[in-house]
């Protein structure tokens, strides 16, 4: 057992798959570099020193470039791990994933496979419009593409192995201040995600929520950081008496759908915590979801908490008034009792 | 660098009879299977759209010349020749156009996204300008496996505009990948002329701003197509990078369906008509005396008997179960 | 009055305010080459011969440029129309439109702004995966983007005058089975969309929804095609006694939910009908707004009639699989009944 | 065509003692504001992260030495020299920086967003390349509404790998378009070496594909950025189109905050050290002669008093109120 970051958890991941399989290459912007960064949180730091720069694979400034190559290698029998530095920069590749990747399977009939990776970190961290938006909405609906959002090292290390074993493209998002990215590269408010992550090869599959927190009373779905912020909302719940089970989905497509409507047909109530933009947020899906197949036992409105619906601001009191909080979490539980 | 096409006559003197007579074949195989298609679409038994590549049968049938089954080749939204000179079944390539289970895509790609594995040939990609970064990740794949295939990426004048391209063709500069980017200037995309979407005169100079060799080759002269094929195809085999090829030619129809073509005059299309590719080379075989008429005659019929066998094995295949609309999204 | 198809609608309505204001211009592919298409659905046809061809502007095939170009030109005082010839090469310009059209005022403190429509033709219609997708919900969760989507000749001219005038970004989806586009650009398996056109000039305001039949017992929530199996399914649905109440929202953003809401609170029930797919369509937003906010109104699952979550396949068997049809649609209503 | 670096020593004949100060003093200006902003952010008081261009100062100092306030300009991720040049205010860009309401972006913005249309600066833009259709954009309105204004684009030479980069440059130079793509290759993006990104040499030899004149120039040498881009504003101004400027320069800070820069040697960094554009400049006022040690120190002070003012009203400017976060997203 070794306590672990994510981006440690994350190059443990990378390491083991590369080393297991030859196939399995890393592509993207300063991730190999001498002397570089390992990718814009350090992920990748000090793979290309192990691995040679042909398997460590930096790149130009292309991102659709990145996008392509990656699905063309995939389908031409290799198992790349692509890299963008935010994941804001994925509306650059856009159309490699969502016409290319996930659409190429079902064009040929089932003919061929494309078992890509896709990083992406993703979350408001005082950078600005263009270096801060939660992305899952925009992937999740895009048939032929799985998308996962690991808010432990833990899971972050299995959900990475699973998803390069996976033999469809994925989108793997990663919240920027659960890395606990180290020297240079450390962020400010970051949460730690530290977690035990066992010496012995394991792997966490994809499509499995985890319950965080169990509780009677109302059901709350978060993701990646949110998760976090659910789980001191529900402590401090608790201490006034309300009980809140705590989902954290790990993947969005395929979406653990029994986990998350069993705990309602139990609880009657639900929350949804992302730090998506509100409208068409992911949380819209899981709000339809519930208000479809288990209306029967909803005892109040579904609640949602997200970010509101305009660009991520850079100044930090307005960062706090876009990033949802703990008070809203807990005034929206309440809300719904 | 790129010059004018090589207006030296080609010389059938490098290939045998057997060789001269398939290459004659194939183009007349693309040309009757379009014209069919365009019937057979007339008729009401192809859905929604067709582009057809009449008139432009020399550019695939001199690059595949030199492919294996091996060789990945990433087609456009006109891939009916792509498709055939790779070496798909013409009645696998029909069965897709008319929607049916038999077809190379089981009726899920249809017209624009031909294409068989069997051969190496992806779904023909339909955005303009998307199979060029898929084209430098086979080619990558290959070039890290070690293999001495290569990929064929087409397309047309117009893609060169689009992004995807650039970032594209930068990577396989840089990496020297085992690529050959066959431009086929037709001089129109959809309606629009070539001058009003470039300021340079031609595809081919743009390969110098990424550090790539390129040929201007005359696009309906086969054997230049060959000639330039082979030493760009020679150099990606031989690990020494990529290579593009503009191959000036014409779409002989319309962009699509039922295109009136009102934006080109009659005076074109007919000095194109002229350089009709299959023309040209029937009668360069036929002065060059060791390919004959009979030749010819036989290896026509042979293209009519595999155009109505594909007719009857895309109209007697069944149609798809509609519950296939839901598979083939994610292998597990 | 004139009957006028949605092509012909838009035509219009391009002309008068190009007429109308000098600021106003037209850009995209094929839209004004003599002797052309007039783009992809005849939209444009004529206009470069009235206006020239600096006002009617053919670009290369380059929708990043073309989605850019329009949001600078609306910043430095134009008023652009673009056009991008099939809805999913969107994704081709998604930086431009999600990250700097919607954000550009935003992250300018408010000091500028992006007057700019993008025209998109939308839907299946055998071509495809990827000249066939419903994109809404890609938009309608990009902050700064206003969403349109017209069913009717009335609508789409009125509406795309209000876009034009608009001062923000507006994508404007059209259905490639409503435009009644003629000669060579006709479309297998059309829907007339044809309605009765005031000579005088009028406006349809952005984000205000349509009742499209009154009814008592379940409300139907569609847009663009489905609006009209929406309606045909209400038809037979009434010979059973069942009488829907059909909205069209004809902008997505801002929705009309007021319009919504109120219809729920009456009927207690809720369909909603997309052909865009399933998991995160925009139907999934509308659910999850009834479900937090008429909740004590509901009577019944909120269901979702939605394409389901594969890519738009190419043969008509499979497409007919593909798109929602009219017998999904009743059963959906009576099984929230 | 792109040629080496004029060799030639530039001369200050052509300008006034006053213009020869004000370079000196804009350049100083970036120069202080830039490292001040570096102290400011170990100190805790700047958020997030920082790009300087400490090293680059004569580019945008040469290039608006041209520019009216009407000219639309486009900045990068590193957009303080860029502001700064075309007459942003000191304090209003650090305020902004502060994240205080008084920012020229009223704190939304941020550094990697600074702008302020009173002097026609949109919000640098922060997605690599993706700056140069907006400003083929602006630059297009101002040709449609027949002004003689004109819009300077800067990119780093890691933006030239960008498909959008491609897309807008060819729309420039196919429209004749008033805008100058100002190029500041730094030699690196982020720490990747440009040999790890191009194949060619130059940037600059990009434009020849797309048809469009270029000039690489010596991006230390403030007066020779003054004449290249004297000579494309000009070109521009006159309708006849886009211009590339290659600025060959270095950032003498690293990528972004607390960057080791171990990713390039002490040896380079010592040598373009030497080529200091300030040091230089200045090295050459004072043998020319025209203007005094006297000059330049009261232009330093000036300097001073700017940045020490900008901090007082950083410092003491309000935040902005939670609440509007929620405004600013659409124009009523
Ligand atoms: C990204 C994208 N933009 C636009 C289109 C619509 N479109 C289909 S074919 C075509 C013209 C393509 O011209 P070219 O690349 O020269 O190929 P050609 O049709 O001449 O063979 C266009 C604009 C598309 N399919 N994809
Ligand atoms: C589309 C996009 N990809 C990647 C990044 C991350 N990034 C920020 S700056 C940078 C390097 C840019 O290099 P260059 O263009 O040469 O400008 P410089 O930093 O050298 O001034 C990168 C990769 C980005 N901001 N946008
Ligand atoms: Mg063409
Ligand atoms: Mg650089």
């Amino acid at each position: 057992m070794a306590q672990m970051t994510i981006a440690q958890a994350l190059r443990e991941a990378i390491r083991e798959e590369m080393l297991r399989d030859e196939r399995v290459f890393c592509i993207g912007e300063d991730i190999g570099v001498k002397g570089g960064f390992g990718g814009a949180f350090t992920v990748t730091l000090g793979l290309s020193d192990e691995f040679g720069h042909e398997r460590i694979l930096d790149t130009p400034i292309s991102e659709a470039m990145i996008a392509g190559v990656a699905a063309g290698a995939a389908l031409a029998g290799m198992r790349p791990i692509a890299d963008v530095q935010y994941g804001d920069f994925l509306f650059n590749m856009m159309d490699q994933l969502a016409n290319q990747a996930a659409k190429l399977r079902y064009m040929s009939g089932g003919t061929l496979a494309v078992p890509m990776v896709m990083r992406a970190p993703v979350g408001a961290t005082a950078r600005g419009s263009q270096h801060a938006q939660s992305l899952e909405a925009f992937f999740t609906h895009v048939p032929g593409l799985k998308v996962v959002c690991p808010s432990t090292a833990y899971d972050a290390k299995g959900l990475l192995k699973s998803a390069v074993r996976d033999d469809n493209p994925v989108i793997f998002f990663e919240h920027k201040l659960l890395y606990g990215s180290k020297g240079a590269r450390q962020e400010k408010g970051a949460v730690s995600a530290v977690s035990e992550v066992p010496d012995e090869e394991y792997l966490v599959p994809i499509g499995q929520g985890a319950v965080r927190r169990e509780g009677r009373d109302v059901t709350i779905v978060a993701n990646l950081l949110m998760v976090y912020k659910a789980m001191n909302a529900a402590e401090t719940l608790a201490q006034e008496g309300i009980e809140v089970e705590v989902i954290d989905p790990r993947t969005l497509v395929p979406l653990d759908k029994p986990l998350i409507l069993d705990s309602v047909r139990k609880t009657g109530r639900m929350v949804i915590v992302e730090e998506d933009n509100l409208t068409n947020g992911w949380g819209a899906e899981v709000a339809a979801l519930v208000a479809d197949e288990a209306f029967e036992w909803l005892d109040g409105p579904i609640k949602r908490v997200a970010a509101p619906d305009v660009p991520p601001p850079f100044a930090p009191p307005l960062e706090r008034a876009y990033v949802p909080t703990e008070a809203q979490i807990i005034a929206a539980v309440k809300s719904t009792l | 660098m790129s010059d004018a096409p090589a207006t030296a006559a080609p010389t059938t003197a490098a290939y045998s009879p057997q060789q001269l007579v398939n290459l004659y074949r194939m183009m007349q195989l693309i040309r009757r299977f379009e014209i069919t298609c365009n019937e057979l679409y007339m008729q009401g038994k192809i859905p929604s759209t067709l582009h057809l590549c009449t008139g432009q049968e020399a550019v695939p049938t001199g690059v595949s010349f030199h492919l294996r089954a091996s060789d990945y080749v990433f087609g456009t939204h006109r891939p009916h020749g792509h498709a055939l000179a790779k070496g798909v079944r013409a009645e696998h390539i029909l069965a897709e156009l008319y929607g049916k289970a038999t077809g190379s895509c089981k009726g899920k790609g249809g017209s624009m996204h031909v294409g068989d594995m069997a051969v190496s040939m992806p779904p023909a990609i339909a955005i303009v300008g998307g199979n060029v970064p898929l084209a430098a990740g086979t080619a990558l794949a290959q070039k890290m496996r070690r293999l001495d295939d290569v990929t064929v990426c087409y397309f047309g004048e117009g893609a060169a505009n689009e992004g995807a391209w650039h970032e594209a063709v930068n990577a396989a500069a840089l990496w020297s990948l085992p690529v050959i980017f066959v431009c086929e200037n037709n001089l129109y995309a959809a309606s629009t002329p070539f001058e009003t979407a470039f300021r340079v005169r031609h595809v081919a100079d743009r390969a110098d701003a990424y550090g790539m060799p390129s040929e201007i080759v005359d696009g309906n002269a086969v054997l230049d197509v060959v000639a330039a094929a082979g030493r760009a195809v020679a150099r990606a085999r031989a690990g020494e990078g990529p290579t593009m090829l503009e191959c000036l030619t014409y779409r002989q129809a319309g962009h699509s369906r039922s295109d009136p073509r009102t934006y080109r005059t009659k005076e074109e299309e007919a000095e194109w008509a002229e350089r009709d590719p299959i023309a040209r080379f029937t009668a360069l075989l036929l002065a060059d005396g060791r390919v004959t008429q009979g030749d010819i005659d036989a290896a026509s019929a042979a293209v009519e008997d595999e155009i109505a066998a594909a007719i009857a094995f895309a109209e007697s295949s069944p149609e798809p179960d509609p519950a296939d609309a839901l598979t083939d999204v994610f292998k597990d």
